[in-house]
């Protein structure tokens, strides 16, 4: 199989950066799942969708806006009404709800391609991730699992929360590499190494 | 300014696209009424005061909002999904031309 | 320790000494010190120059509100302007200097201005400056004469243009109070509301956190009142809940109670850590807002009142109580109210002789008495202040009686001899926020200060801010105001025991001593009380017209010092109350804030930049890229020497003769799925989609809802239900709203989803005589043949392992074929096609060649497309479908869309054979000299290989029945004119025999 | 009243400034005149200015609502300039420009119209190109236009970025140098004086409350200061628009009242000696006399009638202004405000007679009202006085929206906030 070309390949430098002798306070990476999707289901149907998705990834999403869970492997979260955003390490899950999301139930879009999946860790994630977006990422706000949709500036971004100092920022391809090298700027001040 | 998203949550301004006056309807696709489709188009209800307004949340989940703004103070006093309320909100005021 | 420095006291660090220059003189000071401070110790007067008349000036304030002790300062060739010297923390190696200003500080030419005082007076330029009505110096010109000169004898400090490599950020913050002002009542606000477990920010724009209890001299629960502070600011360090922003001034309250505010990092650093950033630029979100901002002292206006020397009482007691440091030796007090008392004792015991405590008032409390007799004052009760003197340093003052119900002065003037007089004219609540939150102040007559308006956002007022001076009153309003802002009710509290010197809140109502000479309102923009009631005499009544008038209150200050007096003297003059004078509306910024910090959140780039998959194989393999929007994209892959010209010419011939391909991933690629998707399609398209056949794609056409054409695209039909839509690379994002906003507001019943996928798929378009052989070579699972894969037909394969979806169509106007495949994908398959085209002669072409094979083919673009053509102007009306309505179908017949006057879409050829130029016009008649009767222009030009001509494409009045006339473009901007012949816009290949093969 | 020149300067600086006499009379309103004209700004003072001078109607009321000047006159960034695409634009504005050319001696009121140019900057070739269309248009109508190379701008603004490395690097630029700045409160008080010397009455603390009929045809207004009856009612509200009409039974208007902000920086030593636009966004900047940078941007893009701006505007202005001038990070910003401008359907005005009986119509002038003030003035007059447009404003009809002769200079569409 012929390997994907990340966006962030001539700028990911592995390695600690920025104000780092007393330690980094931030990881970032690129996790490059093999599959991102997106599930939409008709008004009224959301609830079928989100059994399919249950059925199909063993992953049971929490009630209300923006809930979303992980295993480590498979994510999902609600980011906005009645439409998911589903990710699996492997590639192929297209395939495995293809069928199972019926012309009924609402449509899949495959997006393993068009979306960057970058990592932010650390005891500053949130204080870095708050340069950039005008949401609350305090946890009681922005629970471990959740999912939000917000942009900085022209950059749309689709964040889930999967761990108390981890979240999992999906931006599109095109804009992944500019996002990334501010993503490292914004981390100098605290020191960060990347993955 | 904060629009409280009834999916996201109260989030900024900036993350909304305006969309303007909400009080508009559509003339049926098929309308040869051209006054209708003039006022639809180009005339705004343009209140100082409570105005029912459309926005999109562009850099959100992208549901287009009904949103009640006072435009004299920009308080806001309600956020409803457009979609749902989308037949009944469009006649509510009065003086609209059709 | 210099000779104004005390050996103890303050919250300065004396075995800390630390190095600075002021107009390149070198000065020490300690840790803690301000640069007013530092130079005051030194014995400094004179800081600063003012605006107009270029006064000497000294220091008048101890904080944010300072109008003259302006400086600039220096980091390298970096600039910067217009600081005032009582917010600059000194530290070693800090570089200031002094502005407006020639050729020094001391001697300054432009004080020549003060002779002209009278003539000077507001509203002088109006008045003047018209010059002649008739020869050279008329219509605009004498005045532009005059200009020139009174520009550059205008403006304060002189901004660097060295770029910045200060780093500045940009921080969301979202809290359930924000406390703005740390002085005991923010303290104690922030400090219940934190006990409550409150998620709470605390903003004060000094560095050190307790306000006047810095410098108060009080005692607050038996230890004095800054060790309180200090220890209830470490308390509240402790905790999670609570972030401290010291050196942050709160400067803008937004709705929503958003508020804006600059936290100045490292100013007060000789070298920022890495990566720190120099300002921090915090929005914050609070759901409720404790407005503990405290209040402003008020100078009092008389002649003179603007000489060194001169400076507000409790700036005198801050720098004596805080930094060890005595502004004079012999000090006079001028006052109408009781808290210059305080002052007067606070610097008698740092080590002053308070020679005279001038009051307005005629009689006096016994408590004021008697602290006037601590400080060995004589009490001048009854008196004002009607004269200073000195040179650029004060000597001494006159005091005359004074008569306060009629404001005249009687008997003989007395001389005082001072190096120093401190004026209060009474306390002005900090009200900055609260009216920028969106009400009016009221006036408080007994406190002669206008008071916070009722909250008309989520806000709760504490301490001085309400109007309440006392340090108890502080305590338990803030108190309060912390409790209620979470909605605690709170048990009652012991009251805190507080030693505080006597005094009663109310001034006098005393703003202006009216004698001989020039009395200062507005320090820095020299705004006297004459302007004043000139501005009066002349109608300019209103507050907002006596501020425009005499520019009372536009400094940088920003009026702070000068609002109260100047309303109050307009007020005197109209003969009506203050308040009926009205008020100004506050609005952001509070105070000054860097230009830096509000453009933070970029990074270092306005935009991001928008990468194609195969961007760095374009750019490694000679692409000069081109911004698009903020897309980049090939412009051309010149060969070593050639110019853009021989390089798109190259391109265009080569993949016309043989092949050629360009990456088209920018454009705007939607996926529309849902039962209702082709339904969907008929409505928002001109032409029908429900009828195309799975597997195939229609280009289509998309109106406005004024009938107006909007874009254009192919959409492919990938399943029954699932299309794949595309969209001019500009447009892209208009598009995706569009649609959105149909299926969201208007149709809501229709079931279709539509996502961006753009950035799901690379593309390239592979086109010419060899594309298809080029394809065939590289490409398996499918063939390419004209009856697997006609004309606007789709196949799927794989190329080097990957796979693909082709669609067979063209803008080239050759046989050309859109490979798509997964963006991560797209160099490999790029890479793949353009191995397999080496031994055709396939070239890579970039947007030049694109455009000119477009042109030659006479495609439309957004250059066409422009907001302002008909489907018709550019012959796109046979897309207009008749069996159904469409987005626009109602709107595009009104008289206006369909007159014979519109400008159309033609072709022209340069009869001349020389280059055209973009934006060109045409006319009939030429006339170089006098251009006119434009008949239309040109919208995109090149050179033609396949034509061998220069030619372009137009809109012009008329259009195709001006086919085979002869016309002229006129382009007086670059002097070219000479004649054309207007044709088809298709050029080339007009019948199709070469796309369709 | 006496002129104002250099000697009366020096005259009454001789006497102490005691005999200056008020800019203006303070008027009590008479209970009926020929014209009222509702609205006491720029537009208003000046359509009041040229119905006594050019057509000697000076029976005339001038209402407004606060005192004079408070709207947009007062609140915009100074500029002045012709250079439009749309030939009816071009017209119309190069007549204001004419008229500006000669404002200060023809109201003997120094409003210090600079002629230092307005320079558009393009970043692509493509965008030259664009700018080239526009100058061009603008030469074809005898008005003057230039291009300038990059080089060039370099020297004119040494403080701009005109580095290749720029996100969006500078590849040339537009030049209208007849263009200028002005000092936007004496426009207001300059044809304020002007008008009253003619006879006109200005009333301040006047808003209108209502409209007094006859059927269909207005005649006159109800105010807060009594009942004025008139033979023509003219309004020139510009943000207000929407509001007063409203009192006139029309509750739909092809406008949007929307709030545009503008910034002021403190004062510095001459910097920037031209106006400038930025042509990746929408930034726009100039220096005023007294050193402030005067500079703006988009309108913050939803209905308003407050006045109070939102900070995401801010952060783009600044953002954009840094964009070119990467040196001024550390000048700080020291005021902000907004206006509320009367946004039209394509972006371009209305003058116009109606739509009521006896009523007359100036509004639509998006955020370009200021430099309109002379022509929309002159050509309102007109219209009043002679119940017909004059050439310069046939075009800016309210009708022309519904037949599709819309004048888009920016080629939007009817989305009043991308204009």
């Amino acid at each position: 199989m012929v390997e994907r070309q990340s966006p962030l390949e001539p700028v990911l430098q592995v390695g600690s950066h920025g104000n780092f002798e007393h330690g980094v306070d931030i990881i970032l990476s690129e996790t490059q799942p093999g599959s991102i999707l997106q599930l939409a289901a008709w008004p009224g149907e959301e609830k079928k969708l989100i059994s399919v998705i249950r059925t199909v990834t063993g992953l049971a999403l929490p009630d209300g806006a923006g809930g979303g869970s992980t295993d480590g492997a498979r994510s999902v979260f609600g980011f906005a009404p009645g439409k998911f955003t589903v990710v699996d390490e492997a590639e192929g899950l297209v395939s495995a709800f293809a069928g199972a999301v019926t012309p009924a139930i609402g449509t899949v879009t495959d997006l393993s391609h068009g979306r960057t999946a970058i990592r932010i860790a650390g005891p500053k994630a949130e204080w870095v991730l708050a340069k950039f977006f005008a949401i609350d990422f305090a946890l009681p706000a922005f629970p471990v699992g959740a999912g939000r949709s917000t942009v900085h500036h022209d950059v749309f971004a689709q964040i889930q929360r999967t761990g108390a100092d981890q979240f999992d920022v999906y931006v599109f391809r095109s804009f992944a590499r500019s996002f990334w090298k501010a993503l490292c700027h914004a981390s100098e001040e605290v020191g960060y190494e990347v993955q | 300014m904060l629009i409280t998203c009834p999916y996201c949550g109260p989030r900024d301004v900036l993350e909304f696209t305006y969309q303007g006056d909400g009080n508009r309807e559509r003339p049926q696709p098929a309308s040869q009424n051209l006054d209708a489709w003039n006022a639809y188009v180009y005339d705004r209800l343009n209140p100082a005061g409570d105005h029912n307004e459309i926005w999109q949340h562009s850099g959100g989940c992208r549901s287009h909002l009904r949103v009640v703004r006072n435009t004299l103070t920009h308080e806001i006093s309600s956020t409803t999904f457009a979609r749902g309320d989308h037949k009944s909100a469009a006649r509510h005021k009065a003086g609209g031309k059709s | 320790m210099s000779p104004r420095r005390s050996d103890t006291g303050g919250r300065i660090d004396r075995l800390r000494t630390i190095r600075f220059t002021f107009d390149g003189a070198s000065y020490t000071g300690h840790a803690g010190d301000t640069l007013a401070s530092a130079l005051l110790a030194n014995g400094v007067s004179l800081f600063g120059r003012s605006f107009k008349y270029h006064r000497p000036r000294g220091v008048l304030t101890a904080g944010v509100e300072e109008p003259n002790a302006l400086v600039t300062v220096l980091r390298g060739e970096v600039r910067e302007p217009n600081i005032a010297a009582t917010m600059i923390e000194i530290y070693d190696g800090l570089t200031a200097v002094s502005q407006n200003r020639f050729p020094s500080l001391s001697w300054d030419v432009g004080a020549v201005n003060q002779l002209g005082g009278k003539v000077l007076s507001a509203g002088f330029y109006y008045k003047t400056f018209m010059g002649p009505v008739f020869g050279p110096l008329k219509g605009t010109r004498f005045w532009m004469f005059c200009e020139h000169f009174i520009r550059r004898a205008a403006g304060l400090g002189r901004a660097g243009t060295a770029p910045d490599t200060a780093r500045y950020e940009r921080m969301n913050a979202f809290c359930d109070v924000l406390v703005v002002g740390s002085g005991p009542a923010g303290l104690i606000a922030a400090k219940a509301a934190t006990d409550q477990g409150a998620r709470v920010i605390l903003a004060e724009l000094e560095p050190h956190f307790g306000g006047s209890a810095n410098w108060s001299g009080e005692v607050i629960d038996d230890m004095p009142a800054a060790d309180w502070a200090a220890r209830t600011a470490g308390q509240l360090e402790g905790h999670d809940n609570v972030r401290l922003l010291p050196r942050t001034t709160v400067w803008g309250y937004y709705d929503g109670n958003t508020l804006a505010a600059l936290e100045r990092v490292t100013d007060h650093k000789e070298n920022p850590g890495k990566g720190e950033p120099r300002h921090r630029y915090w929005a914050i979100r609070a759901k409720t807002v404790v407005l503990a901002t405290g209040s402003f002292e008020r100078p009092l206006v008389f002649p003179g009142n603007d000489r060194p020397g001169v400076m507000l009482a409790h700036a005198a007691e801050r720098y004596a109580n805080e930094y060890g440091v005595l502004p004079g030796d012999r000090i006079a007090l001028f006052t109408n109210n009781d808290s210059a008392y305080r002052a007067a004792l606070a610097l008698k015991k740092a080590g002053a002789a308070i020679v005279a405590i001038v009051d307005v008032r005629p009689e006096l409390s016994n408590e004021m008495r008697k602290l006037a007799g601590e400080a060995e004052a004589e009490i001048l009760a009854g008196h004002a202040v009607v004269a200073t003197e000195g040179g650029k340093a004060l000597s001494g003052l006159k005091v005359q009686r004074f008569d306060m119900a009629s404001g005249a002065l009687s008997g003989d003037a007395r001389s005082i001899h001072a190096d120093c007089l401190l004026m209060s004219g009474g306390w002005s609540p900090t009200i900055h926020l609260a009216s920028q939150a969106g009400a009016r102040a009221e006036w408080n007559e007994a406190l002669q200060a206008f008071l916070p308006p009722k909250p008309t956002q989520k806000w709760i007022g504490a301490g001085a801010f309400n109007g309440h001076f006392k340090t108890l009153e502080a305590i338990l309003d803030g108190r309060n105001a912390g409790l209620s802002a979470v909605g605690a009710t709170g048990t009652p509290m012991a009251y805190p025991s507080i030693e505080s010197l006597p005094g009663d809140p109310r001034p006098a109502p005393v703003f202006e001593i009216k004698a001989k000479g020039k009395s200062f309102v507005d320090f820095q923009h020299d705004v006297t009380a004459e302007d004043v009631r000139l501005a009066h005499r002349e109608g300019f009544i209103s507050v907002e017209h006596l501020k425009r008038y005499t520019t009372l209150g536009m400094a940088t200050d920003q009026g702070k010092n000068s609002n109260i007096p100047g309303l109050a003297i307009m007020a005197e003059a109209l003969g009506k109350p203050i308040p009926e004078v009205g008020t100004t509306r506050f609005r952001p910024p509070y105070s000054a804030v860097s230009i830096g910090s509000l453009a933070a959140e970029r990074f270092d780039d306005i935009k991001p930049e928008r990468l194609t998959p195969m961007h760095d194989w374009h750019v490694a393999n000679g692409a000069t890229m081109y911004a698009a929007g903020l897309w980049y994209r090939p412009m051309i892959y010149g060969l070593s020497g050639e110019t853009i010209e021989q390089a798109y010419v190259r391109e265009a011939k080569a993949t016309r003769e043989s092949a050629g391909i360009v990456d088209v991933s920018t454009l705007g690629k939607i996926a529309v799925q849902g039962p209702d998707a082709a339904e969907f399609l008929d409505r928002v398209y001109t032409n029908m989609f429900s009828t195309l056949a799975v597997g195939k794609a229609r280009y289509g056409l998309m109106l406005r809802e004024d009938g107006l054409a909007f874009d254009d695209g192919t959409t492919w039909r990938l399943g029954e239900q699932d299309f794949l839509m595309t969209t001019t690379t500009a447009n892209a994002g208009k598009v995706m709203q569009h649609l959105e906003y149909f299926l969201d507001v208007i149709w809501p019943e229709l079931k279709v989803h539509v996502t961006s996928v753009t950035d799901e798929w690379a593309g390239a378009a592979i086109g010419g005589p060899k594309a298809r052989a080029i394809l065939a070579a590289c490409l398996t699972g499918t063939a390419v043949d004209n009856a697997t894969l006609p004309f606007m037909g789709i196949v799927r394969g794989k190329i080097a392992g990957v796979p693909v979806m082709i669609c067979r169509l063209s803008f080239s106007g050759e046989m050309a074929f859109e490979v798509y495949c997964g963006a991560g994908y797209g160099t490999h398959v790029w890479e793949a096609l353009v191995e397999a085209g080496k031994p055709f002669g396939l070239v890579t072409y970039g947007l030049e060649a694109l455009g000119t094979m477009r042109i030659e083919k006479g495609h439309v673009t957004g250059a066409e497309i422009d907001g302002r053509t008909t489907a018709r102007d550019l012959h796109l009306d046979w897309m207009l479908s008749k069996k159904k309505p469409f987005i626009g179908s109602a709107m595009m017949d009104r008289e206006g869309l369909i007159a014979p006057d519109r400008l159309e879409l033609v072709g022209l050829i340069a009869l001349d054979n020389r280059p055209l130029n973009g934006g060109a016009h045409v006319v009939e008649v030429l006339d170089e000299a006098n251009p006119h009767d434009s008949i239309g222009h040109i919208t995109a030009c090149c050179y033609s290989p396949a034509l061998g001509k220069h030619i372009a494409l137009a809109l012009i009045k008329g259009g195709k029945a001006r086919h085979g006339s002869r016309a002229f473009v006129s382009d007086p901007l670059r002097n070219r004119f000479g004649p054309i012949e207007i044709v088809s816009n298709h050029f080339y290949d007009s019948d199709g025999s070469r796309m369709h093969g | 009243m006496a002129e104002y020149s250099a000697f009366s300067l020096l005259k009454n600086a001789l006497t102490g400034n005691k005999d200056w006499k008020p800019a203006w009379r303070k008027p009590d309103p008479k209970a009926s005149y020929d014209v009222i004209v509702i609205g006491g700004g720029g537009h208003g003072l000046s359509t009041a200015y040229y119905l006594a001078k050019e057509h000697g109607i000076t029976n005339v009321a001038v209402l407004e609502r606060g005192w004079l000047g408070s709207g947009n006159v007062g609140r915009n960034t100074t500029a002045v300039r012709s250079n439009y695409l749309l030939p009816a634009n071009t017209r119309f504005y190069e007549h204001s420009m004419k008229l500006w050319e000669n404002l200060s001696h023809d109201l003997n009121y120094n409003v210090m119209f600079s002629q230092r140019g307005c320079l558009n900057l393009a970043h692509t070739p493509g965008q030259f190109d664009d700018l080239a269309r526009r100058g061009n248009a603008m030469r074809h109508l005898g008005v003057d236009a230039e291009l300038m190379t990059t080089a060039e701008i370099a020297r004119l603004v040494p403080a701009l970025d005109v580095s290749g490395s720029a996100r969006f690097p500078i590849v040339g630029g537009l030049m209208q140098r007849r263009a200028g700045t002005a000092r936007h409160d004496a426009v207001a008080w300059g044809y304020a004086r002007g008008a009253d010397r003619r006879g006109v009455d200005i009333v301040e603390n006047c808003e209108v409350t209502g409209f007094l009929r006859d059927g269909d045809r207005i005649t006159g207004v109800s105010t807060t200061r009594g009942e004025i009856r008139a033979k023509k009612v003219a309004l020139a509200v510009a943000g207000s628009t929407g509001r007063v009409m409203q009192l006139a039974g029309i509750d739909h208007m092809p406008i949007e009242s929307h709030v545009l902000q503008a910034f002021v920086s403190e004062s510095l030593k001459p910097i920037i000696d031209t106006i400038l636009t930025f042509g990746m966004g929408h930034f726009y900047i100039s220096q005023s006399d007294k050193g402030g940078l005067v500079y703006g941007g988009d309108l913050d893009g939803y209905n308003s009638y407050a006045q109070r701006g939102s900070l995401p505007i801010v952060d783009e202005v600044m953002s954009e202004m840094l964009a070119l001038f990467p040196g001024l990070a550390r000048v700080r910003m020291l005021r902000s405000w907004g206006g509320v401008c009367d946004m039209s359907m394509d972006g371009s005005p209305i003058i116009t007679t109606g739509p009521l009986p006896g009523m007359y119509l100036n509004c639509g002038w998006c955020y370009g009202g200021f430099k309109a003030t002379p022509a929309s003035g002159w050509c309102f007059a007109w219209t009043i006085a002679k119940d017909e447009p004059h050439d310069f404003n046939a075009p800016f009809t309210l009708d022309r929206f519904y037949r599709g002769l819309v004048i888009d200079d920016k080629g939007q569409g009817a989305t009043p906030r991308m204009h």
